[in-house]
């Protein structure tokens, strides 16, 4: 056990940080916060450092790293602007179900490009109405000669308008016969990737969001939209395990986004306290305003520590959705409390978008929801924690 | 047992009023969240339906009602779900300011254009350098040849951008005990030298113009001082009391609408085996938990209202129900999302707005640190 | 404003019993805590005093009081910083079991003896697998030859040790269902065939005798039922509501105390630079939110006594109250002990029996988790 | 950074879980708990087997090992028996000290008897009235002759009635003349180790604890007590930073036992919901008992790592106040909150000695306030966050 970060780690963070004071100056940020994008050329540079596809294998053009790594860009980038930092790291979300061996097909046509920052990927995991439960997929995919035909409607997908393709979770049939949505085979689960500009796909975005105002979300819906057969990820049936396995690490990811959003609103908390006066002393003189820092690092410090632990388990395979759900579940909430606590310390000047934490409030929330709110988290815990009871 | 004892006169005003807001305001207030300003004619109408400064006496055109009338109306207006028609910052908060100390003759010429709603009214405290710290406020008032001339810098100020009078407070240069120095000043619109600066963009309170308010030499009449020259921090002090009370009773309001709406959400929303969500015990527990905090809050409350209709003075009372209740609504606010799942997170979603404009009730009308700093004196410690 | 309308006879016996408690109850409480149980003379005492049961009618001796007077009772015990002298249960839920459901006869042969302190009651519902979920229970009433037979087995039963008199929840053993077969049945001391297992050790209440209580073939007259046949479920749920409000009203009392002995330490005891402890900020927001908090269950809880005397249901606010105000305490003791700093973790500081006192509060009376059950059924959840 | 234990760690782990399950059983526990101490057999089994002392050096007889191989031992100790373990793990209090390199003369006598078992120690650094404050000691030392003359009162020291000898923070004067108790020379403070039987020492228990029923606490009160003037630790004026240091690692402790502390009212509340059935369900098959267990373990998982990474920190020289105060903040926190839900889950057998988890409260309350309650802490980390400010 060991708890120094590399050289090479330390690295990573500096470039990311470099990256970040180069481009996220606040008129681009405000800017792309209206259009709800960020500019090509921010995403493409971040693209050219590695850093948005860093954990993409290299064969892929991609960085080539792991998850940890991801983490510590995700994290950096986060600390300096969460919503432009969720942009970037989220943009090929859903792309790493195409990371295991084997893939080599469709990882050859797709990863370059989400590699490159020339395309986005949306992950269409849940349904409506479903909640974070993806055991009971409705969605079909119907095996007619050489394609799949699928049938159904996916909720809240991230890059849901932009996304240049989609991994779908399908319950998969074995006749192309009249789809019937209410088949339910939660064992025979697949996912298929789906080109945006299939004939039959519709996207309907789910509209402005509190909070990672540059990524759109959006509800996708499939009618008898036809894909080569070639598109399924490994073979039918392997999908609900995958998608599984993805959420875990999509868990960690957003849980490094929080970690660093939380720690962004701190850094601000700090500087402020540090510089303003009232009542003739600093702020942070006061010995609440004191407490509330040393409460709101000691949450992150923590949550730091549950967050690298789980993206290091995840590279080696040992990480268990337990695992993935505590970091998620500490880093929002270590987030959501400081970013909360540095709105109040900056006390009207908080609540102004000006000063930036107020973003950082509404973005820390989001995360908090997005990929599992705490009683979703809760749920997937305990269900490691306690097993099967006779 | 309920607390406060409303008469069939207040059920009777209370119905009225929201059958009003549901047909005129309502339906605008996503335009105004839009357009981040509500429009001048949007408190007229709600000023000549009566529902602006009830406390107000006839003789200026109010309706005399007690404290219950403005509770209602608080009440109400929070159902609406926006903030731009801030009329109980106007009717509770500011005009009280010109009833009680202003000059008969400043009472007939403001008062009735405060109730029907062609004058709205804001009240200038908070500087750029000073947030809470009144005593250090910088921007003067130099009372030379019968006029006064005002210089300085506010900000955070409500109604900014619509205020056709504001009440500004402001210190005179000559005064060493800043205790002594301060005294309000009423100043119209379109004063020379009064300028408004940007429009602040903020979280929320989107529908509520919120801006800097920046006097270079400005010069007022001489009449235009609100009571005694130097008597302005008392003043202040004493009318903040029910500038937290209103606080509070838009908190709790908007609390309970929050949960409400919430509460509906989960009975109704089902899960795919067609189970409703509130049939999930944490979802259940949530709710409950919830449902206490917000009981709590209101029992709280209203023995505060009863108190302060009969003339109590509760200072610590009232800087605990401002901090206590407003960090409930954020509290809820940010419990309740998490239940609609990642709906949660989206505008569309009916407490979004919600979560956004009750984060700031904990930091206005004096930092819920402010509170506790005041409660801790009051108690002694 | 107050919401509990006091008279000053309701003063004047706050007032006696206070002076009677300091002087003949709380000089003995940490005896009593040493010795693990409470004497039976203390009881009589009290009795004597007319601080029991203030309720009974004066037919049986009592004074006929409002229910105030348990209130008052309930406060003033909880000063006495020990538990043994379980008054509030005594009078206030056991007895009334008697007082209700009991037929004229049972009535004139208890109830006097229960004024004086002469019979000290207990209830006995929980078993030792059944815990809150009294549905399961297993002890049996069988009811033949105009006798009454029971057999089994109940534990975590308060004054288990000093009881004179218990009332039993038992099933008779050929009603299928189980919300038909409970009925409830008097034992007296003394009973061939009823037993007292050990005095149950734990993390506080040591003053207090919680014992495991066995029927082993039983025998009691068949006169000993309480009420009808069967209804005794409908009984426990009617009298677990005014349980469930005593028990909010103790730990509203104990919270009370314990922030107030807090405070007073905080003022008195100084640094090294000989500055109060109360002056750190930090002490005095700790300070203000505990009392925020105890304020708050103050108003709810007192309305929801306003409301239990004017006969109103409140099946909902009376399991909020239960759990929000024993967590609370809960919570308070925890936070309190480390304004003591080392000393917070001796037993001599004035607070730590409170700390492992209050800790069973939010177990029973129904656990906490079970009050949010109930809440959330009756709320439509 | 790495996140696994070694394997010499896991059978660090392993052999004390072995020494508690064939040590602490319930009866010798329950009696140790009234007598308030462990039975010498137990204490000097602790002591061969090389768990009391592991982190004496080993050419005094200890274990040889760091903090973080003490952290292990002391969370699997009070993981079985928070009260037990806190009293073997705490035997030698304040020798701590005695371990820099230079000690050789003191450390011969001293360390030996604490690694063997035989002998328990005392850091008596805290004074009446001054809270956790050390800096202003009152408590002289001044020199005359060959001795040390020591004066004043040290509060709630841990073993302060059994311990053979105590460490003094002591304020040094270079004369003997009449002590003057008002001295107060924050920048000459000194350690020096008092015999317990040296004449003029007294001491008075503080009386039962909430919890550490098997730890005794006692003002010591020093009265014209004469010491060899060898028995300073260092030269005069070392003893305020070597405290500060000594409070860190103590707090790094004092965290492992709380996390174990925590670990175990867990254990035993997943067993006995897993176990234990109402209204026809297991009590872990009801959702919010699951959250409870889901949270409990959230917590103790990021705060494990909190002290794991603190003590790792200071056996290599780079842990600061901060980070200790910090360990322990969120390890007592942590153990308090699952304690707690412990007691609420098992009910009504919560609150029952013979369930232990009420046990396991009191310790964790204890564990909460010693050697720093949180808002002490938390003025400590402030101070490492914020600086000095203009």
């Amino acid at each position: 056990m060991h708890f120094e970060l590399d050289k090479s780690h330390k690295e990573i963070q500096k470039a990311v940080r470099e990256f970040v004071r180069a481009q996220f100056d606040r008129e681009m940020i405000i800017e792309a916060l209206k259009t709800g994008d960020l500019p090509a050329a921010v995403r493409k540079k971040a693209a050219q450092l590695g850093f948005s596809g860093i954990h993409i294998p290299d064969e892929y053009d991609g960085g080539g790293m792991g998850l940890f790594e991801y983490v510590l860009a995700a994290e950096q980038m986060c600390r300096k602007d969460a919503s432009a930092g969720m942009a970037l790291m989220l943009s090929g979300f859903g792309a790493e179900c195409l990371f295991d061996p084997g893939r080599k097909n469709l990882a050859e046509k797709y990863l370059p490009p989400v590699a490159g920052g020339k395309m986005r990927a949306g992950a269409a995991l849940f349904e409506p109405g479903a909640g974070a439960d993806i055991s009971g997929t409705q969605t079909t995919a119907a095996a007619s000669g050489d394609h799949w035909i699928i049938n159904g409607d996916k909720a809240y997908v991230p890059n849901g308008i932009t996304a240049g393709f989609y991994v779908v979770l399908c319950a998969t049939r074995e006749d192309a016969d009249p789809p019937d949505s209410s088949v339910n085979t939660g064992d025979q689960q697949s996912l298929i990737i789906v080109d945006a500009d299939t004939p039959g796909v519709t996207t309907e975005s789910a509209g402005p969001t509190l909070g990672a105002g540059m990524v759109d979300f959006a509800h996708v819906g499939f009618q008898n939209a036809a894909v080569s057969v070639k598109n399924i990820i490994g073979t039918p049936g392997q999908g609900l395990d995958r998608s599984l396995s993805f959420l875990n690490q999509a868990r960690i990811q957003a849980a490094a986004m929080a970690l660093g959003t939380g720690q962004g609103a701190f850094d601000r908390a700090l500087d402020y306290t540090r510089q303003r006066s009232q009542f003739g002393k600093k702020l942070a003189q006061f010995q609440v305003t004191r407490h509330k820092l040393a409460d709101m690092a000691a949450g992150l410090e923590s949550a730091r520590l549950s967050v690298y632990q789980a993206a290091k388990a995840f590279d080696a395979g040992t990480c268990d959705a337990k695992t993935a759900a505590a970091a998620k579940l500490t880093a929002a909430n270590a987030a959501m409390t400081a970013a909360d606590e540095a709105v109040q310390l900056l006390g009207g000047y908080g609540y102004m978008t000006e000063y930036e934490v107020e973003h950082f409030y509404r973005d820390a929330k989001t995360l908090e929801i997005f990929l599992g709110s705490p009683g979703v988290l809760k749920d997937v815990i305990a269900g490691g924690l306690i097993g099967k009871l006779r | 047992m309920e607390i406060l004892a409303y008469t069939d006169d207040h059920h009777r005003f209370r119905s009225r009023m929201r059958a009003f807001l549901e047909k005129e305001i309502t339906p605008w207030t996503d335009q105004w969240e839009a357009d981040h300003i509500t429009p001048k004619w949007a408190w007229q109408k709600l000023g000549r339906a009566g529902f602006l400064c009830t406390g107000v006496s006839p003789e200026y055109g109010g309706m005399g009602g007690d404290f219950l009338y403005s509770v209602i109306a608080a009440e109400e207006m929070a159902k609406t779900n926006h903030t731009g028609l801030a009329s109980a910052l106007h009717s509770d908060v500011v005009v009280p300011y010109i009833q009680a100390f202003g000059s008969g003759e400043q009472k007939k010429k403001y008062l009735p254009g405060c109730v029907s709603g062609d004058i709205i009214a804001a009240v200038a405290m908070t500087e750029p350098d000073a947030g809470s710290d009144l005593a250090s406020m910088t921007t003067t008032a130099a009372e030379k040849n019968g006029g006064i001339e005002l210089n300085g810098a506010k900000t955070f100020i409500s109604n900014g951008i619509n205020a056709g009078l504001v009440i500004v407070a402001a210190k005179d240069p000559d005064e060493p005990n800043p205790y002594n120095a301060v005294s309000l000043y009423i100043v119209e619109d379109g004063t020379p030298g009064f300028k408004r600066g940007r429009h602040l963009e903020k979280m929320g309170f989107h529908s509520q113009d919120t801006a800097e308010l920046f006097f270079t030499n400005c010069r007022i009449p001489g009449q235009n001082r609100l009571g005694q020259k130097g008597a302005g921090f008392g003043m202040l002090m004493e009318k903040l009391q029910q500038e937290r009370l209103v606080t509070s009773i838009c908190a709790q309001a908007a609390a309970e609408l929050i949960l409400e709406i919430t509460t509906d959400f989960c009975k109704n929303a089902t899960d795919r085996n067609q189970k409703p969500l509130s049939k999930s015990q944490a979802t259940q527990f949530a709710i409950v938990e919830m449902t206490t905090e917000v009981k709590l809050g209101r029992a709280f409350l209203d023995k505060l209202i009863a108190g302060h209709m009969a003339g109590e003075q509760a200072i610590v009372d009232t800087s605990m129900a401002k901090y206590w209740i407003t960090d409930m609504a954020k509290r809820i606010s940010r419990r309740c999302a998490d239940l609609f799942g990642d709906y949660g997170f989206c505008e569309a979603c009916p407490i979004v707005r919600a979560f956004r404009d009750v984060r700031v009730m904990p930091v206005f009308a004096g930092t819920n640190e402010i509170m506790k700093n005041i409660a801790a004196r009051f108690m002694g410690l």
